[in-house]
């Protein structure tokens, strides 16, 4: 059935924060007890076929989860050696929430003109940035900031210690055109 | 106005002249030249009498559309014709095609772009829980690393979102002609190269030539050339 | 199989971040060609019983993602990974330094006939092109290639996924110059 499917893409792709029966009903433009009784047949689906995710109702709210007898395999995967040094977009990410914080998924990506959820999501597991709240915007984003290991990590008594930026971030080259007043707001 | 609002929408001279083409419907080994360079002038004159900002990319392309024109003007020689004198046509040809390419591999990309775009992934599970405690420390991951990161997301910033906008090249025959008009009125008389020594690119240059023949259709200056290939003289007409 | 389900969570669990093949090999303890084929079977399962997800690889890195045709109920909730359309002339840059990669600013310019400045800032912005070293020409230019990321956001697994450019653009119609031999080439 074609919105059994189609409820699977919905459940997989909004994560961990889940859906609840009203969304479901919303989004399929179909009533909440149906809504409910869909995510019970794939709930259904899925254990006959013994996928590797299973549907998990929690109070109204309905999610896809990895199915227990797998999470051997996940640790595994959680504990395969980290590597000790960052990508360049985990700096890159690192630097923006350090010094911009706290600061939503959507506004480092406007900065840096792509996609970075990878990046925090690593940033995340390194626990050098953590959730901070969620902004008071349309869809209430999470709000990143740095952690104490943070600090720790980089040998930071507090916040107030990261070195003030550069005035003219290296484009020298450019700068015959800025006039003065225009090198002293940045 | 049969140009309507599409005027802006040309990527470049090459597009505007595929554009040409295809609406002419001729073919594109075999330009009539002569009218193609007729539209394209147009399309510059009606850009003009819109306000329109024309790029010097365009005035080069109208420069080398004249000069393949009047290249086949010229009685071709029986000489030049057994030893296969190559077609003025063709390197503009060979470049239409390339660009035509590269318009085509675009749209292609495009396509591929949309179709990813109604492709969603989600983010990554926090795995912490199945995570021992221990987490390794950063190795040689310095505070000016951290600064360090900053500055090249800086620099990767398009120019455009991090000063001012600075329009470079672009250069507007009007605006030439005014400066030339302060010269030349100055002088009085001066030679043609004397008044472009200080030209550094061949798109100054072109909107430079230009605004002298444009100058000179509406009278304000004269051209003289004393002998055949001898230097071009501009003589001042107004008072 | 096991193994595959397994490994579905895994997908699951890792989202855009994605695994490669060389890390679900070490996870299973398996060897990299065994998980390559793991994973292409797992594709294939996930085909069959038509599911709202699909396998993706993207260089050597495989995820799991929706299928596109689940795209209408998703725009109503989720944040799409392309997350702004590039214009055309940057469209056009892009299109020529995948194919003619490595390449300068000057030869792009050369191509299109205009400048190519700003449409190139921006996709190195975006971190779909990037520097990749100097020509050995006068004043040394930048060479600019396209990005790992390119491949990720227009879903292509290698660059030779490309469509291969024509020879030539429907002008067989007037192929009146050319010889019949050069004909039966395209």
């Amino acid at each position: 059935m074609e919105l059994l499917s189609a409820l699977e893409a919905l459940l997989f792709a909004v994560g961990s924060e889940g859906l609840d029966t009203k969304e479901i009903a919303a989004i399929f433009d179909i009533a909440p007890p149906e809504a409910a009784s869909l995510c019970l047949q794939l709930a259904e689906k899925l254990d006959e076929r013994s996928a590797g995710i299973a549907v998990q109702q929690v109070a109204d709210t309905w999610q896809l989860v990895t199915r227990p007898e797998y999470a051997p395999y996940l640790k595994r995967m959680a504990q395969s050696p980290m590597q000790s040094t960052l990508s360049n977009a985990a700096l890159e990410v690192l630097a923006i929430v350090a010094y911009k914080q706290p600061i939503t998924r959507g506004e480092i990506e406007d900065i840096r003109g792509v996609q970075s959820d990878r990046a925090l999501a690593t940033l995340v597991h390194r626990q050098l940035v953590e959730e901070k709240g969620r902004a008071d915007a349309p869809g209430r984003p999470i709000l990143f900031g740095t952690t104490v290991d943070f600090l720790r990590q980089f040998g930071l008594k507090s916040l107030q210690e990261l070195p003030p930026l550069p005035e003219n971030m290296g484009h020298d080259d450019i700068s015959l055109f800025q006039l003065p007043t225009e090198r002293a707001r940045d | 106005m049969p140009y309507e609002v599409k005027l802006a929408q040309f990527e470049g001279p090459l597009d505007l002249l595929l554009h040409l083409i295809r609406k002419n419907e001729v073919d594109i080994y075999d330009i009539p030249i002569a009218i193609i360079t007729e539209q394209y002038m147009d399309y510059l004159h009606a850009m003009e009498a819109w306000s329109l900002e024309i790029a010097s990319e365009f005035l080069v392309m109208a420069a080398t559309l004249l000069s393949i024109k009047s290249r086949m003007l010229l009685p071709r020689t029986r000489v030049a014709e057994e030893e296969g004198e190559e077609d003025p046509r063709l390197p503009l040809v060979e470049q239409l095609l390339e660009y035509e390419r590269c318009k085509w591999a675009a749209s292609q990309l495009s396509n591929m772009a949309s179709a990813r775009a109604e492709v969603y992934s989600r983010s990554p599970m926090d795995l912490s829980p199945y995570r021992n405690r221990d987490i390794p420390a950063l190795d040689g991951v310095t505070m000016w690393d951290l600064v360090d990161a900053y500055r090249k997301l800086y620099m990767r910033l398009p120019a455009a979102e991090r000063v001012a906008e600075i329009r470079g090249h672009v250069e507007r025959v009007e605006d030439v002609m005014v400066d030339l008009v302060d010269k030349i009125r100055r002088y009085r008389r001066i030679e043609f190269m004397m008044l472009f020594q200080s030209v550094r690119t061949r798109q100054s240059l072109v909107t430079g030539f230009l605004a002298v023949l444009e100058m000179i259709k509406d009278g304000t200056i004269a051209c003289e050339q004393s002998e055949p290939f001898g230097p071009l003289e501009l003589i001042w007409m107004g008072d």
